[in-house]
């Protein structure tokens, strides 16, 4: 096995797979085969060399694919969680009229999702963006209740808006370049539009805050298993790329500050809003949106401060996956929480939240560990930095706690659980605490140790205070938790504006005619009527004419006439 | 010879006017004979502007516009004849010895 | 200078003299008249193929003229750039032929719209193959009459109406041309095509009178390729039976104004002397003006037909707006997008042809649910769509990548906002059918479903060429570097026809890290 | 070629005047055989015109002395460029319209006296085309006269009649202007042949008045407008094969005369002023007749007014002969091709009225739809009427474009293609039809002939569209005379 | 009534103008030699020694050639308009008007091929004679019984045709010969020209009394 | 010499006097013709015409110009003449008859 043909089958194998499931009759049944899609990813991983290259001149403009450590971490995430999900999504969707459908759309994102991982120029890198942005839509919308068309429409719009801006920033590098080799574009350090456009491009699909709004939307709406990916491993996406296209050394350092700010602020925020919600599955986002932030901020001190950037970049891909891992498990786990009982709900969603708050022994702690730990060789001060990553973890556990009061509680309706469903969360599960162990055993060792044990332990425990306290103040006063934030935050917002300046735009006659439509129209109109007096004007002349006296006294006076211009002619001659 | 140098002049007038007054009445007059008597009349003025012209010749009388005349005698009757029938199939076809004021509408 | 002409003529007869043919055959005769249309259309594609063999790989070149004036010849010459819109020319009608076989089953007058097909194709490679201006003027023309009929050929009031602002405005659009190439060729003789222009000499004396030809010979070709204010015959236009629009917009008529400009701009005036006069600035700005407003128009129009056709008007001025850059990459992208929007749009008005034809959907809102119904053709029609948003790995990807790096390269970096928002429209009127389509349910029978009941989803001559084109429009981006893809072809011309001497590495020649 | 030196030899000029002349004669002793002979005198007079055409291109303009008298005593044939020209026309067309009336003409009693008429039409014009002399001039131009107002009365009815009387009237009122001209002329210069009072002429009163007169007669009998009012009726209602030798040949004999004397007799006297007068008269003619075109209802009336718009062109001679020595060529060129595509035009539309026994635009569908080959001949005809490419109207209007720019008159360049536009509105006008949805139906039964032989003029058009250089080059053997 | 016919108005105004304009020319017009002078000299080699019919048989007998077909062609035109209506008011018959003809019309016919004759040393000629005879036949026509049996159509014809005919065949003979399209090979003009005088002098008498009667004859179905 | 010239003057000046007569009486007959109303009576004027204007010719030395005005101009067209009046007026009774019939 080469790894020309290797790198290029990790993506190609689901595309593939589309392709077989047009075929007559037997395509039909071809979706039961979707979660073998992700073998070839999986044994890539495991054969192919680091620092695996391939060439493809027939491909787009030529396209190059290949697997560093970085690409390694991520596409374990990718091909695992995809993985799980498409073994959930066997159990999950049952034999719903639209299963087809589903997983049609299920293997396009996932081979872009692929594709992306392993994308070793920034033309292959978009393609595959774009697949997974598109295809993922179909996803969101898959129940077409109104709910998943609304949040299918942000989606669709922040993520289109979001392929324009990527697309542009790429150009602009590509321009400034001069190819489109992601080595090649290293060489260059990308100007300050071109950045701007990408952290805009990439930061829609990675809940960057401002442009976060869909992902609270999204999430709830998609069926289970899209879920899971959408937050496990398509945001992360957005992390992938701006490691790649804007490597810490080449982007400017005051980025790093941005996305530190930035990173920040989504931590909290998420945090913040994810406390007011509802539902369990709106929680999950916000944490998602918290967690990138943190994500976020780590990339941003890369950037801020290159030389620290080999560590926690790989700290990055840690916490990525760990992140990964464990908010999939999570959603998985709602999943199979509204089927069985309380308790057993809260099992199984016990230990992928603890392991997201940073609980020792989890991948939570080893991740969190592994990216602060370079904060400290900073040349400048980060303990600011430092004290609110921690005080993160806090937040999360609050999130935590309301996310498991959400699962746990409300109406159940008891149902069979077949193996296509704790199979792979029971999976994932155990990933949360097998992981750090398997990918970075000293981390893992590390992470042990008491200081670290109460670095990250002490953040749980004021987060368990305060949900604590917040929970018995709730239960004192009988009230229940206000509806502070809504749903998709910024969105609601904008969308009641919106709505309003369409109302406007509905009742305001001058706008929703077509543009140019009443000038065309008085043209369309009048002219006609206009010409067809023309036309009789000039019959009724020649009907003048047509009186031979008329033509008489035409005929003598175009004599006399000619003869005026000869004279005048001549007179101008001699003259 | 004096004589000749005059009269001439004279029927070289008389034919311009004729010519003029033979356009004039084709005109304005709406029979269609008199129509055709209006271009023979203007024929005739050129014919006599013609002769007066050959009358008038430094070299004696010139016989070109005599011959000149004599075939333009035999084309405008021949034109004449062609309009008097013509002009009659006019009257029987529509009641009317003119040209209509307006054309058929179509 | 006769080298093989005879074999442009044989080209340009294969579909003339069918065509001819089967206008005095009778309606019933349905296997002739099949016969002759796909027997020339495959002739016409294989003479093609032949014609791109012994030029490229024999180095022939093939020329044929005419004397017919003084100092003035038909000529009809295969370089690069009109072997690349005859190819395109050839494998479309092909494609369409077998559609419209299908399409016009059992309608009354087609051995009519059959003839007069042909001769619209005929006139088109003729535009292709034209080697001088005059030449390109006369097919130009030719083209007119020949599309004339088949715009009107539903004979309905409104067909009629359309056929008449049809005509108004490409004879007003002849008209000016013929001026414009006239007062040309006083100044300049009637010279061949030739790389980098032939007016340079002249430029001296002749600035203004220069600016003003060109604007005229803008205006001229602008009508059929649509450009801002000459724009409004092409939605009407739609009244047209599907296959007609198809062709009408992915080849024939607006491709045809595209391709004078391309011609004018590249091979007659040169894009130095054409950006030493300024002109390449306004046409520019036209170009731009047209792509946003035809894009906002498509937003507004709910028949698909005419959304599509106003899409048609913002994608044709890629083209120009690609050569209106004056720079290679950007010529690359404009002349790409020649192909490129071919082949999407043929896949659109395929698909909207399909629907219309055979569930009866005529309106964007009918679309609900279509998509479990004619899977096939809805993924055409996503592909083809998505493909015109610009999404990679689709064709129309490959067109904006070079249009927006060629805007970077003229030092024209607002275009590439143009690109985006026009990028952003076209997402706004193509996703809302592409999901309505996947995603809706559909309530209720369908407006007026034919076809029905068979083992495949419509006629398969109306499936067939979809699928075909559509696979094109997904292959051609997927693929675009190899030999035989339109953008390895664009570079060559820009390259090796107009003399730009880094093109090819930048965009065929990776560095391997 | 050897038999070219032989032919120069030969005085071919003659024997075109002969050949309709003693055609016509002998239709008119043996009627019964009117149609044979006319056949034949088609058939001969086409490879003699060819030939003669040939001829001077070869070797020069000819000019033969009758009796073997030299002007100003005699009376000379001129057998130049631009006279077998139109006698390559006048043949051509001539033999294409005699050929129709074959088909058109059967079973009538009519039949017989248009052969004969015709015939000698067709002589007029021949001998109008090589005469040398102003006097002979206005013979021939009676005898055009007399042949075509019989030919448009030979239909019978009112409309006819008035028409053919009105015509006359014009025609004669042209006359008599013109033979005026004539009188002066000699009074002023005591000669008759064109070379001779050309070589004479100055800028004088005299000449100024003649060339008035004479130049508004022709154009009453050219049909300009605003004399053009005779044309559309007699035009419209005369049988097809009359229609067509009428707009496409009898017209152009009055300006080809026109033209003849201006290249000929006047060239001393001054044009500025005289090329916008005409000017402007041919713009209201395209105008007008386009306008009116547009609006009229019947087929023939359409191309009938089609007609007047498109004499306008022919009257941008004035300002193109103003601007260069040789601007009429693009003029005399655009005759020809409008002569030929006015001929097919007309002989269709005749195909068409017999077919469905009316000629209301509105209800010609189906007909158009059943003559498939009539209604391609329309189209192409009515293509070279717009002057789209591949036809002899393209390369007209080619010319007349080129010519118009080359002297910098935009506002004929602007009048050229704006009258390119109005034709195409009346032209698809006539074709529309054929697109309206219903049923084919062929209507009456028709000779063949009657299909093809407008088919072939249309094709004749197409020809045309490749033969702007030889005609050009014909024309460049054309005799002009003045600077007196 | 008459004023009111000819009243001012533009037309008049115009004509006037017109006609001041023509006076103006016209008395102004330059002395000039005209074609007496050539004429004159060519006289010896015309064949006939009026200078007119020199002139109009000879010089320029094309024009009268096409003179001639002229005549014919109105009498082919006026066929082609219909058949004639009889003529109205006839005088009334009687032995005056018969013993008047009996006497008028060989007297007629002698001065017509008199002056036919004499046309080619002083005035008259073809036309001046044929007209005569034309005139000598209206009267006929006027006085014969109301139908009077035509003679046959063929020689109508004929006879109408016979003056351009023989111009033609001896133009086209001349052309044959050598001497030129209308040429008389000099030793024969005279009599060429006066067979051709002859010739066209029963042509024209034929025609007018043709044009006269206006339309194809009645009776006779000469044209089926 | 004088007695000679003076016979010569007269005979020129009287023979102008006639020219100037004749011609002012061929516009008048003309003008007759043409303004009347009574169509006969223009018919008849214009063959007066005609035969004055043969007149005229012999006084342009034309008679073989005379000659045919005579037998042409006068004669034949003045026959022409009646009897396309003659038809006319019977067409116009018999439009009239009819008209009264209906």
């Amino acid at each position: 096995m080469t790894p020309q043909l290797w790198l290029i089958l990790i993506p190609a194998t689901p595309l593939l797979l589309v392709l077989a499931m047009a075929l007559p009759g037997l395509g039909r049944h071809l979706w039961r085969l979707t979660p073998l899609a992700v073998l070839p990813a999986l044994a890539g991983l495991v054969w192919l060399p680091d620092g695996a290259w391939a060439f493809y001149p027939w491909l787009l403009v030529g396209t190059e694919l290949a697997l560093d450590p970085v690409g390694r971490g991520f596409l374990l995430l990718t091909a695992l969680l995809w993985g799980a999900a498409a073994v959930y999504a066997q159990g999950y969707l049952g034999a719903g009229p639209a299963r087809v459908r589903f997983h049609a759309f299920f293997l396009l994102a996932m081979a872009g999702n692929l594709g992306l991982v392993v994308a070793a120029d920034v033309v292959f890198f978009y393609t595959s963006f774009a697949l997974m942005s598109l295809a993922a839509m179909g996803l969101v919308v898959h129940d077409q209740r109104f709910e998943s068309w609304r949040a299918g429409w942000v989606y669709l719009g922040m993520a289109v808006a979001g392929e324009v801006a990527l697309f542009t920033g790429l150009i602009l590098l590509v321009h400034d370049a001069g190819g489109h080799g992601m080595v090649r574009v290293w060489e260059q350090p990308p100007d300050a539009m071109a950045v701007a456009l990408l952290v805009i491009g990439l930061g829609v699909k990675a809940g960057l805050v401002p442009l976060h709004v869909w992902l609270p939307l999204a999430h709830p709406a998609a069926p289970t298993p899209a879920s899971a990916v959408l937050s496990g491993a398509m945001i992360k996406a957005g992390l992938l790329g701006w490691m790649r296209l804007l490597p810490p050394g080449s982007a400017p350092e005051a980025l790093g500050t941005i996305l530190v700010v930035l990173g920040l602020v989504g931590a909290g925020y998420g945090v913040a809003a994810g406390v007011f919600q509802y539902r369990a599955k709106t929680v999950l986002a916000y944490s998602s949106i918290s967690q990138m932030g943190l994500m976020t901020a780590g990339l941003g001190v890369a950037i801020a401060h290159p030389a620290l950037a080999p560590a926690l970049i790989s700290a990055l891909v840690i916490y990525a996956l760990h992140h990964g891992i464990a908010k999939a498990a999570l959603f998985l786990g709602v999943g199979i929480a509204q089927r069985v009982g309380r308790p057993a709900a809260l099992a199984w969603l016990l230990l992928p939240g603890l392991a997201l708050a940073g609980m020792p022994l989890t991948s939570g702690a080893v991740a969190k560990i592994l990216l602060k730990a370079p904060l400290y060789d900073a040349p400048v001060d980060l303990s600011l930095v430092t004290l609110l990553l921690s005080t993160a973890a806090a937040g999360t556990l609050l999130l935590m706690l309301r996310f498991w009061v959400l699962a746990a509680g409300g109406a159940r309706e008891p149902r069979p659980v077949s193996v296509f469903l704790w199979l792979p969360c029971l999976v994932l599960v155990l990933g949360t605490v097998l992981l750090p162990w398997a990918l970075a055993p000293e981390g893992a060792f590390k992470a042990l140790t008491p200081d670290h044990v109460l670095a990250v332990a002490w953040p749980m425990g004021l987060g368990l205070l305060i949900g604590g306290s917040g929970v018995l103040l709730a239960r004192l006063w009988g009230g229940t938790m206000p509806r502070l934030i809504p749903e998709g935050d910024l969105w609601v917002p904008l969308e009641w504006g919106g709505q309003a300046v369409l109302q406007w735009i509905r009742r305001t006659s001058v706008f929703w005619r077509m543009p140019g439509g009443r000038l065309s129209r008085c043209l369309v109109d009048g002219l006609p009527r206009l010409w067809a007096a023309w036309l009789d004007r000039v019959a009724h002349g020649e009907r003048l004419l047509l009186r031979w006296e008329t033509l008489g006294l035409m005929f003598v006076g175009l004599v006399l006439a000619v003869l005026a211009v000869l004279y005048l002619g001549a007179v101008m001659v001699s003259s | 010879m004096t004589v000749d140098v005059i009269s001439p002049q004279i029927y070289l007038l008389c034919g311009v006017l004729l010519f003029v007054l033979g356009l004039h009445a084709l005109v304005v007059r709406r029979h269609l004979l008199l129509k055709i008597l209006a271009v023979n009349i203007m024929g005739s003025g050129v014919f006599m502007l013609l002769l007066g012209v050959a009358a008038r010749g430094e070299g004696g009388i010139d016989p070109v516009p005599h011959a000149l005349v004599i075939t333009g005698i035999v084309v405008a009757v021949s034109a004449t004849a062609v309009a008097l029938v013509l002009m009659l199939k006019v009257k029987a076809a529509t009641g009317l010895a003119r040209l209509p004021l307006s054309g058929p509408e179509d | 200078m006769e080298t093989g002409g005879h074999m442009l003529l044989l080209i340009l007869l294969s579909s003339l003299l069918p065509g001819v043919a089967i206008f005095f055959l009778k309606e019933q005769q349905f296997a002739l008249r099949t016969a002759l249309n796909l027997g020339g259309a495959s002739l016409k594609f294989l003479l093609i193929i032949a014609l791109l063999v012994g030029v490229y790989r024999d180095g022939k070149t093939y020329s044929l003229s005419v004397n017919l004036l003084p100092g003035i010849d038909l000529v009809l010459a295969a370089d690069a750039l009109s072997l690349l819109f005859a190819t395109l020319s050839a494998v479309l009608w092909l494609v369409t032929t077998i559609y419209a076989i299908g399409y016009l089953e059992d309608s009354p007058n087609r051995s009519r719209f059959f003839g007069f097909f042909s001769l619209c194709v005929s006139a088109t490679v003729g535009i292709a193959f034209s080697g001088n201006l005059i030449t390109l003027l006369i097919f130009y023309e030719i083209l007119t009459l020949a599309t004339w009929p088949l715009v009107v050929h539903r004979g309905t009031a409104e067909s009629f109406r359309a056929g008449r602002v049809y005509l108004a405005y490409t004879l007003l659009g002849g008209a000016v041309l013929l001026g414009a190439v006239v007062w040309l060729t006083l100044l300049a003789g009637s010279e061949p095509f030739a790389a980098g222009g032939y007016l340079r000499d002249l430029s001296a004396d002749h600035g203004p009178v220069l600016i003003m030809i060109f604007a005229m010979l803008m205006a001229g070709f602008g009508v059929k390729a649509a450009l801002l204010p000459l724009h409004s015959w092409l939605p009407r236009a739609m009244v047209a039976p599907a296959p007609v629009s198809a062709l009408l917009h992915a080849v024939a008529v607006v491709k045809a104004g595209a391709f004078g400009i391309v011609r004018v701009l590249n091979d007659v005036y040169g894009v130095d002397l054409a950006a030493d006069l300024g002109v390449t600035l306004p046409l520019l700005l036209l170009a731009v003006l047209t792509i946003i407003y035809g894009s906002v128009r498509a937003v507004f129009a709910e028949d698909l037909k005419q959304r599509l056709a106003f899409s048609t008007i913002s994608q044709v001025s890629y083209i120009i707006l690609g050569v209106a850059l004056a720079g290679p990459i950007g010529a690359v992208g404009g002349l790409v997008h020649l192909v490129h929007q071919g082949v999407m749009k043929i896949t659109l008005f395929f698909c909207a042809g399909n629907f219309a034809e055979t569930l009866g959907i005529h309106r964007v809102d009918e679309m609900r649910g279509v998509g479990r119904r004619m899977p096939w053709t809805m993924t055409a029609f996503t592909l083809a769509a998505l493909g015109m948003i610009g999404i990679p790995p689709l064709a129309g990807f490959i067109s904006k990548w070079y249009l927006g790096l060629g805007a970077l390269e003229a030092g024209l970096a607002w275009v590439t906002v143009v690109l985006v928002v026009s990028s952003l429209l076209n997402a706004l009127y193509f996703l809302p059918p592409i999901l309505r389509g996947w995603f809706s349910r559909r309530e209720g029978p369908w407006p007026d479903e034919r076809h029905g009941g068979g083992r495949l989803e419509t006629h398969w001559m109306l499936l067939l060429p979809t699928v075909a084109v559509a696979t094109m429009a997904l292959g051609m981006g997927l693929l675009a570097s190899l030999t035989i893809s339109p953008l390895y072809w664009v570079t060559f011309i820009v390259e090796f026809e107009y003399g730009y001497d880094h093109i090819w590495s930048a965009i065929f020649e990776w560095e391997t890290p | 070629m050897p038999w070219m030196d032989v032919m120069a030899d030969m005085a071919l000029a003659p024997w075109l005047v002969i050949l309709p002349l003693a055609g016509a004669l002998l239709a008119g002793l043996w009627p019964a055989a009117a149609r044979w002979w006319g056949l034949l005198t088609g058939l001969l007079t086409l490879p003699m015109a060819l030939l003669l055409a040939l001829q001077v291109h070869a070797h020069g303009p000819m000019v033969l002395y009758l009796g073997g008298w030299v002007p100003p005593l005699g009376i000379a044939l001129v057998a130049d460029g631009l006279a077998s020209l139109m006698l390559l026309m006048t043949a051509g067309v001539g033999l294409a319209i005699s050929l129709y009336a074959l088909g058109y003409l059967t079973g009538e009693t009519g039949g017989r006296w248009f052969w004969i008429l015709w015939l000698w039409l067709w002589a007029a014009m021949n001998a109008l085309y090589l005469s040398g002399d102003v006097f002979n001039l206005y013979v021939t131009l009676e005898l055009v006269v007399l042949a075509s107002v019989a030919l448009v009365a030979l239909a019978g009815g009112a409309a006819p009649l008035v028409a053919a009387m009105r015509y006359l009237l014009v025609s004669l009122l042209g006359s008599m202007a013109y033979l005026m001209g004539v009188a002066l002329l000699y009074g002023s210069y005591g000669v008759l042949d064109l070379q001779g009072l050309g070589a004479q002429v100055a800028l004088s009163a005299a000449p100024m008045l003649a060339a008035a007169l004479m130049t508004v007669g022709l154009m009453a009998k050219s049909a300009l407008f605003p004399l053009h009012v005779w044309l559309p009726p007699a035009h419209g209602s005369a049988p097809a094969p009359v229609s067509a030798a009428l707009s496409a040949l009898v017209v152009k004999v009055s300006f080809y005369l026109m033209l003849r004397l201006w290249l000929t007799v006047f060239p001393a006297l001054p044009l500025p002023g005289l090329d916008m007068l005409m000017g402007a008269l041919a713009m209201g003619a395209v105008l007008w007749g386009g306008l009116m075109a547009l609006r009229a209802s019947r087929l023939k009336q359409v191309v009938a007014y089609s007609t007047v718009a498109q004499v306008g062109y022919l009257f941008l001679l004035f300002p193109f002969l103003r601007a260069f020595p040789d601007g009429w060529k693009a003029v005399v060129f655009f005759a020809v091709a409008h002569g030929v595509a006015k001929a097919a035009v007309f002989l269709a539309a005749g195909t068409l009225q017999r077919a469905a026994g009316h000629d209301r635009l509105a209800d010609l569908g189906a007909v158009m739809r059943g003559r498939l080959k009539t209604s391609f001949a329309l189209g192409i005809a009515g293509a070279s009427l717009v002057g789209l490419p591949f036809t002899g109207g393209f390369i007209a209007k080619w010319l007349l474009v080129q010519t118009a720019l080359e002297a910098g008159l935009w506002i004929w360049v602007l009048m050229v293609l704006g009258g390119g536009l109005l034709a195409g509105a009346y032209v698809f006008r006539l074709l529309g039809p054929a697109f309206q949805p219903g049923p084919a139906d062929p209507g009456q039964p028709l000779p063949a002939v009657m299909e093809w032989v407008p088919l072939a003029l249309a094709l004749l058009t197409i020809g045309l569209g490749f033969a702007g250089t030889p005609v050009l080059s014909l024309l460049t053997r054309t005799l002009t005379g003045g600077g007196g | 009534m008459i004023r009111r016919r000819f009243a001012l108005s533009p037309a008049l105004l115009m004509s006037l103008a017109l006609a001041g304009l023509l006076i103006v020319v016209v008395l102004d017009l330059p002395p000039q030699p005209g074609l007496a002078g050539p004429v004159a000299q060519a006289m010896d080699q015309a064949g006939v020694g009026h200078p007119v019919t020199a002139v109009l048989l000879n010089f320029r007998g094309y024009d009268t050639f096409l003179e001639l077909a002229v005549l014919m062609l109105a009498v082919l035109s006026i066929w082609s308009l219909g058949r004639r209506d009889p003529i109205p008011a006839r005088p009334v018959q009687g032995p005056v008007m018969h013993g008047t003809l009996r006497h008028l019309i060989p007297v007629a016919v002698v001065t017509g091929g008199y002056l036919v004759w004499v046309g080619s040393s002083d005035s008259g000629g073809a036309f001046q004679g044929g007209a005569v005879l034309g005139a000598a036949g209206v009267m006929l026509m006027l006085s014969l019984p109301r139908e009077m049996p035509m003679p046959p159509a063929l020689l109508q014809r004929l006879g109408l045709s016979l003056g351009v005919f023989a111009f033609l065949a001896v133009g086209t003979a001349g052309l044959l010969a050598g001497h030129g399209f209308m040429g008389y090979p000099p030793a024969w003009a005279y009599h060429l020209i006066l067979g051709i005088e002859l010739a066209a002098a029963v042509s024209i008498a034929l025609t007018l009394v043709l044009l006269f009667l206006g339309g194809r004859s009645r009776k006779v179905r000469h044209d089926r | 010499m004088q007695n000679h010239a003076m016979p010569d003057e007269i005979t020129t000046w009287l023979l102008i006097g006639f020219d100037v007569l004749l011609a002012l009486t061929l516009l008048g007959v003309a003008w007759r013709l043409l303004a009347g109303r009574d169509l006969f009576r223009s018919v008849v004027l214009f063959i007066a015409f005609g035969l004055l204007l043969s007149l005229a010719w012999v006084r342009l030395a034309a008679p073989d110009v005379a000659l045919a005005e005579a037998a042409i101009g006068a004669g034949v067209t003045g026959a022409l003449l009646l009897v396309a009046l003659g038809r006319l007026r019977r067409l116009e009774n018999r439009s009239r008859r009819e008209g009264k019939n209906t």
